[in-house]
């Protein structure tokens, strides 16, 4: 199944990458794709437990089992507005 | 209401939108950004947006302040792309019958919108600019 | 600074006028004229002001929340005189870095108003006019 | 001693009287004057508990002991702006 991939800001620029499609396996969860990002995208390896995901516009957790067409979005650290 | 964009915002027509001769409060809070940032002089910023999940979020928001305090009127408006200090890049604006919610349910926008909303800011100083909460390892 | 005036009051130059490079947060209170009290249809209000006592008291509550919270900027304006449905009677507009002690701020100097500066208002209703708070026996 | 009396709102509906001088004995307190208004205006007596003095912008208590030229401004319950 296929997999589209979004990176905002922090990691957009890191990965030099807005939006990619990534194939993956039935049932393959979060936490697959986390690893397949840091294979592909070896200088992300050091934030990997930061990483925070949101499938379809919301926050899902490493277990989440994706379905073919989901949309993934890697979100950094949220820092909207001023303080 | 809720406007994701990269035009000046405009605190005036927001605020009118929302008055109401059925509400006596109207709290509208502006977020401008800083000349200064941690004693470092900041030249401009930058923010950039998931905009239709930002959208979904601050629709939940607008949907639990409604239901809990019992608020109609919101306009919550973020500015994207750069923006030079002293420019807003945050509006909410509530109206209320009530003076007391309307102060409780815009601080909880403010709050709950810089922890969940996937909005980011980038800092542009004179020798380095540098993503908001960056992650470190 | 302080305004006790009988001319319709622009929320949009006193929020300009308090807006602060320095000062990441503003937030502007409108206290605005209800169609509606208790059920009754109000036709208009009417305010009246001690104004020397008010614009003094008002000046103390202005010392004390600059002293508390470590806010500068602070503009309170007060219409008086007939006030029509929909129009706005207070405006309380306060920018500060620290957007929690703003709000803080900022409702402190409305209850405080509300209990100690000697401003009156009368409602107008379809068959009588009343002030607010009138004392009773 | 002369003490100048400023009526507001509801007391100045009540009054009929916006400002008004008048004769005190030396010493005289708050107290004193809250019963010479009473005689003044009888309408006012039925809110003489509820009577509240500023003297000079400042809000004083019945023991408060009056000045000559004192401006003394009977306060009615404050309302201002909208709840």
């Amino acid at each position: 199944m296929q997999i589209k991939i979004k990176f905002f800001a922090f990691y957009k620029e890191k990965t030099k990458t807005k939006n990619t499609i990534i194939e993956m396996q039935q049932n393959a969860t979060i936490q697959d794709l986390s690893e397949l990002i840091i294979k592909n995208y070896p200088n992300l390896s050091k934030f990997k437990n930061k990483f925070i995901f949101a499938v379809n516009y919301e926050y899902q957790d490493y277990k989440y089992i994706l379905n073919d067409c989901d949309e993934v979005a890697l979100i950094p650290p949220v820092s909207g507005g001023s303080k | 209401m809720i406007k994701i964009t990269f035009d000046k915002l405009n605190p005036e027509l927001i605020t009118n939108s929302i008055k109401n001769p059925n509400n006596g409060a109207v709290i509208t809070f502006l977020g401008t950004t800083r000349n200064y940032t941690e004693n470092r002089k900041v030249l401009h910023l930058e923010y950039e947006a998931y905009a239709p999940m930002a959208e979904k979020k601050l629709n939940e928001i607008i949907k639990y302040i409604q239901k809990k305090w019992d608020i109609n009127d919101i306009y919550i408006a973020h500015r994207l792309g750069k923006v030079e200090i002293g420019e807003i890049s945050l509006v909410v604006s509530i109206s209320s019958p009530h003076r007391k919610s309307a102060f409780i349910a815009c601080e909880y926008v403010i709050d709950t919108l810089k922890l969940t909303v996937p909005i980011w800011k980038k800092e542009f100083f004179q020798d380095e600019s540098k993503w908001v909460n960056e992650p470190k390892f």
